[in-house]
């Protein structure tokens, strides 16, 4: 089953084209890598997903919604949650703290019940163990006390991850989470994404330049160029694709 | 590192806590029978202060709004009160409902611009508020209503709730007292409001738009009605200080300097002083503005002391200039104000794991 | 073969975080000179530190005199340009402002050299009057190029140039380099994901991991290093 | 129709003092990204050192380059040790410092000549009461038309710096792209400084001439002109000399208008409340304003 269909999207900014008339399909269960040059298109296309980016043309379909027609707090709700590739963290808060408000679309307490009291505390007791327990799943709950600012960019893209798990998504997209990562570390995090999929039952999109992670977790990857889908299949289909090859992977000298 | 180490939640840590809210309380209860009638007035004064700065710090502190327009909320809590009261015969407590319900709709509309302009345009657009609201309260079409520029006086106090622990109202002394338990009451309501508020998820939900809006909206927080609803709750908290001075000195007019953009600067000069994003800072930061308030004016007044003799050529009293400076240095030496700096010296002798 | 720049434990990062952890290189007048690395590895972190961008440690040699106390516009008048990542235009300025502020170091008449730089790249000067943030990537990075020698320096610092331009316009741009090098001996150091194409013009190669650099040698190594092909080249 | 005229004629003359104002917000806030909130009062405490080198006898326009001249000093020394230390911490405490700033240099103005009475203050134009001549049937005061050229001057100076000089260039160059222009060899904090020194330079000049017009000079003296230039630069949009001067000018001919035609309603009592009204409606239509740029934020 299809849970995400992306088809014949195109984004604009004042003239400039972002994507043009993008279109493919992730299913369920899956982790499907996105690749492509720098300025591709690749971050975009999960700015509109997170319904941060206003598509000129084309349709937006998840899990049977139409998610163009969904606001962008709301996308949490229906079970997208998502990194940023430059992290955008909550960096006065602690690790734990930053991991609770990842939880926020799961929360019910508004401000009546804030100033009120009622039933605060049993929502942030629960919030509070099974952020920890994420927390303990990345290897960061000894520092989940210390603010998120000043921590090395590496273990932030692991919060981010966290993060993004705690309101029990359905779908995740990842963006370049393998960044400042040492290349044992790219392995280890490569491990948890497939670990991670099976017990969480997720659907990840996974925008990635390391090529040797992206090839080994993915089911189905998209290959993009100047806002462009130029090739789709299986890891050894797009190694071979003579088209990827030129424009991404790059031929023999 | 700390000379002390204490665990959270143990006997110890209990018991620190206990005697915090013991010395608190012990204050609290000091200041009306031991103090004179003059310093019970300031208290009140300061009390007002920390019910204005509180407010402020849920925008300011912890959404990361600026607002120098919350003068105009103060002002909407006095002139709901003088007028109500005055003209139409309403009881204070009502009064002072009316003018938190009619400045929490005010505050919601004010931070509509909030939810598309960032920095200095909505600061702009508070200080619009600021300089309009005295303004109106001038124009001669309202002054059937506001009395323009005379403002509204006489706001009798009678039908004040004479609780047996507020005492009764009879004298000048009684009435200085009574006002002063008046404002601790509401200056309660206003720190458990704030305090229910920072603690919970909604209290996450503002520390993060301030921290970073985008990564706020992904995890699902609903920038629009979270901006414009906790505008409106400190609009409402700020316009209760408003009904306090006006119960307490029974005069309104609309150039009186809570109510103009002096005020707006005095709520804000409070918060960063006592240390924004904190409960406890508006708390330090007005008793802090009080007595250099009333420090220097006595000692320029008579020649008195270091500031008599600093500032012997003033024309007039030195309090805003040294409080400037003191707000200037401060964003050099302790951005997070005296509770801050009090704060993290307390944590190089006890730490709480 | 005269040295034009060296590092000596160089170290840099953002806030309390050390992203260089003491970095040594050179170059030798007339060299393109390329480090490559993964994203995160510090690459664009080292061009900033060298440029006096960021606050920095060690020693940073160029023409023998010790930079690494002065504040960029200090670094650029004494003969370094550095070609930012993401291009660094001026997008509210036009074309030719853009140019004429490229020589702001210099005291001299530059009007000869806008000419010559509208040679090299007819199609700056087609655009000459329109802002710089109207112009298309390529043009983008041809005008940075451009404003950044316009200072006449005798290094040039440039940061994955070839970041979100078709293959075909940064062929052309490495092109350029080249020749550039060739015709004027040019030295430059240049940082590139686009490992493929820089070895072809490099004459020495840097591999950057982690803050620290990890080895170097000729283009020649890298292209038969299977590791080196497995993590920077793709194949 | 002569009405008309007459108002026409003394909102552009208003409308001058608030486009130099407004160009001394747009000259900082283009520079460096603030909203500098002692504009004013900077404006009003040199216009009181202009006042007293005037009472000790130096010829009123010698006096008004004077002060001029310590406005620039003035501003560059507020940038460079007050302004810039803060700002890369955030945005908040630089606003906090222009906060401390306001309330320090009005309170100390007060201190210093608070007392009663207030200062008289000459004019720097002709300005007897048959200083005046008609056109159209309305009369134009030859200090209005003083300040109308004035500020058409400075404005035309300023023009010319910024697109005809080197500095001017760099001064563009470094709001546009800061990093940058230290890579081509800007000196941005000279640039900075140079800015604010700017600011307060003509902030000096619109205080005086301000002054002159009022006869006084009192510590509130440039407030509700602040309020005018900032609505005045938010309608022209913040980083737009040209707006700014045009939107100075619209305000303070739309006030004039709104004041004369509607007396009962307006009148003197609301004049500031139309300009309020601008701000607040023009950012609720277009937050950047008529002239201001969109700038496309990434993620």
């Amino acid at each position: 089953m299809d849970l995400l269909k992306v088809d014949g999207v195109t984004v604009e900014f004042g003239g400039i084209v972002a994507l043009s008339g993008l279109t493919f399909n992730v299913q369920q269960g899956d982790i499907c890598g996105l690749i492509g040059p720098n300025g591709a298109g690749k971050t975009t296309v999960f700015n509109v997903l997170s319904r941060i980016y206003e598509p000129t043309q084309g349709s937006v379909t998840f899990d049977g919604v139409d998610l163009l027609g969904v606001e962008a707090h709301d996308i949490a709700k229906l079970g997208i949650g998502r990194t940023f590739q430059n992290l955008a963290l909550f960096p006065s808060m602690s690790l734990l703290e930053n991991v609770m408000v990842g939880a926020h679309s799961k929360g019910r307490v508004g401000f009546v019940r804030a100033i009120t009291r009622f039933g605060v505390r049993r929502e942030d007791r629960q919030l509070r163990e099974t952020s920890m327990a994420l927390l303990e799943a990345f290897g960061l709950a000894q520092l989940a006390a210390h603010p998120a600012a000043g921590l090395p960019f590496g273990t932030l893209k692991r919060v981010e991850i966290a993060r993004a798990l705690a309101a029990k998504p359905k779908f995740v997209l990842l963006d370049e989470p393998a960044s400042g990562l040492t290349h044992s570390e790219v392995d280890e995090l490569a491990d948890t994404l497939v670990r991670v999929r099976s017990e969480f039952n997720l659907t990840m999109l996974l925008v990635e330049h390391h090529m040797s992670m992206v090839m080994k977790v993915s089911d189905k990857i998209v290959v993009m160029e100047f806002g462009r889908k130029i090739a789709e299949g299986t890891p050894a289909e797009v190694r071979d694709n003579p088209e990827v090859i030129r424009a991404y992977l790059g031929t023999d000298a | 590192m700390a000379l002390v180490t204490i665990k959270r939640n143990s006997p110890q840590h209990i018991a620190v806590r206990v005697l915090g809210v013991l010395l608190v309380v012990i204050a609290v209860l000091w200041v009306p029978t031991k103090m004179t009638t003059g310093n019970i007035d300031s208290m009140t004064n300061a009390l007002a202060l920390v019910i204005a700065a509180s407010a402020l710090n849920l925008v300011i502190g912890y959404t990361g709004l600026i607002s120098i327009g919350h003068s105009a909320f103060f002002g909407i809590g006095s002139y709901a009160t003088g007028v109500l009261v005055s003209k139409y015969g309403w009881g204070h407590g009502w009064s002072m409902i009316f003018g938190a319900l009619l400045a929490f709709v005010f505050g919601f509309i004010v931070a509509l611009p909030a939810l598309r302009i960032k920095g200095i345009y909505l600061a702009l657009v508070t200080l619009a508020v600021a300089v309009l609201f005295p303004t109106m309260m001038k124009w001669p079409k309202l002054e059937w209503l506001t009395n323009g520029a005379r403002g509204i006086s006489g706001i009798r106090y009678e039908e004040l709730p004479s609780l047996p622990f507020l005492g009764e109202l009879k004298g000048r002394d009684d009435r200085t007292v009574f006002f002063y338990w008046y404002a601790i009451m509401l200056v309660i309501i206003t720190v458990l409001v704030c305090r229910g508020i920072v603690k919970s998820r909604m209290g996450r939900a503002l520390i993060a738009i301030r921290d970073n809006e985008i990564g706020a909206e992904v995890m699902g927080v609903n920038l629009a009605t979270t901006k414009t609803l906790v505008f409106g709750v400190s609009a409402a908290l700020t316009s209760l200080a408003g009904s306090l001075s006006v119960a307490r000195t029974g005069v309104v007019t609309a150039d009186g300097a809570n109510l103009t953009l002096i005020g707006s600067i005095v709520f804000l000069v409070v918060m960063v002083v006592g240390g924004a994003a904190t409960i406890t800072g508006p708390i330090i930061g007005a008793l802090v503005y009080v007595w250099v308030d009333n420090y220097t004016r006595t000692a320029s007044a008579s020649g008195e002391g270091l500031i008599g003799w600093l500032f012997d050529w003033s024309a007039v009293s030195p309090a805003s200039i040294i409080l400037s400076v003191a707000l200037i240095v401060l964003m050099f030496v302790a951005p997070d104000g005296v509770f801050g700096l009090v704060r993290r010296l307390a944590r190089r002798v006890v730490v709480i794991k | 073969m005269s040295e034009i720049l060296r590092t000596h434990d160089l170290r840099a990062g953002y806030g309390l975080i050390e992203v260089l952890h003491g970095v040594n290189i050179n170059v030798d007048a007339g060299e393109i000179v390329v480090v490559l690395g993964a994203n995160g590895a510090g690459k664009t972190t080292m061009m900033r530190a060298i440029s006096g961008m960021i606050p920095r440690t060690g020693v940073v040699d160029f023409l023998a005199d010790d930079i690494a106390h002065l504040s960029a516009h200090k670094v650029t008048a004494r003969g370094i340009a550095h070609v930012p990542q993401g291009r660094g235009t001026f997008p509210e300025l036009t074309v030719e402002e853009n140019l004429r502020i490229g020589a702001h170091s210099r005291r001299d008449s530059f009007a000869a050299d806008i000419d010559y730089w509208y040679g090299v790249f007819p199609r700056l000067q087609e655009r000459r009057l329109q802002r710089a943030g109207s112009l298309s990537g390529g043009e983008q990075q041809m005008l940075a190029i451009a404003r950044a020698l316009m200072s006449r320096p005798k290094l040039l610092l440039c940061d994955e140039p070839s970041l979100g331009l078709a293959p075909l316009v940064t062929r052309e741009l490495f092109e350029v380099l080249q020749r550039l090098n060739s015709e004027t001996g040019l030295s430059v150091l240049l940082v590139e994901q686009n490992a493929n194409l820089a070895l072809e013009i490099a004459s020495r190669v840097y591999l950057l991991e982690t803050g620290e650099i990890v080895s170097s040698g000729t283009p020649d190594e890298y292209m038969n290093n299977d590791a080196v092909r497995k993590s920077y080249l793709g194949h | 129709m002569s009405r008309f005229f007459q108002y026409l004629f003394d909102g552009l003359s208003s409308g001058a003092i608030y486009s130099l104002l407004a160009l001394c917000l747009v000259v900082v806030y283009r520079g460096t990204g603030y909203l500098n909130f002692a504009q004013g009062e900077m404006s009003m405490f040199c216009t009181f050192l202009v006042w007293k080198l005037n009472d000790w006898g130096m010829p009123l326009w010698l006096a008004a380059i004077s002060g001029m001249l310590i406005g620039y000093l003035g501003g560059a020394t507020v940038e460079t040790t007050l302004i810039r230390p803060v700002a890369k911490r955030s945005q908040f405490a630089v606003f906090v410092v222009a906060i401390g700033l306001f309330l320090g240099l009005n309170s100390l103005a007060g201190a210093i000549w608070g007392a009663p009475p207030q200062e008289t203050m000459p004019s720097l134009f002709p300005n007897e009461p048959d200083d005046f001549q008609r056109i159209f049937g309305a009369s134009w005061r030859y200090q209005s038309i003083g300040i109308l050229i004035v500020g058409l001057v400075v404005t035309g100076l300023l023009f010319a710096l910024f697109n005809k000089t080197r500095f001017g260039l760099a001064m563009r160059a470094v709001a546009s792209n800061a990093d940058s222009a230290r890579l081509v060899g800007v000196n941005t904090g000279r640039v900075l400084a140079a800015s604010w020194g700017l600011a307060a330079a003509i902030g000096a000049l619109a205080g005086t001439m301000v002054a002159g017009t009022t006869g006084e000079v009192v510590p509130g003296l440039m407030f509700s002109y602040f309020v005018y230039a900032s609505a005045a630069a938010t309608l022209g949009g913040f980083d737009s000399l040209g707006g700014a001067v045009i939107a100075g000018l619209t305000i303070g001919v739309v006030e004039n208008m709104a004041a004369g035609y509607a007396p009962k309603w307006i009148g003197q009592e609301m004049r500031l409340g139309v300009a309020l009204l601008i701000i607040l409606g023009v950012l609720l239509i277009k937050p950047t304003g008529l002239f201001g740029e969109q700038k496309v934020s990434r993620v």
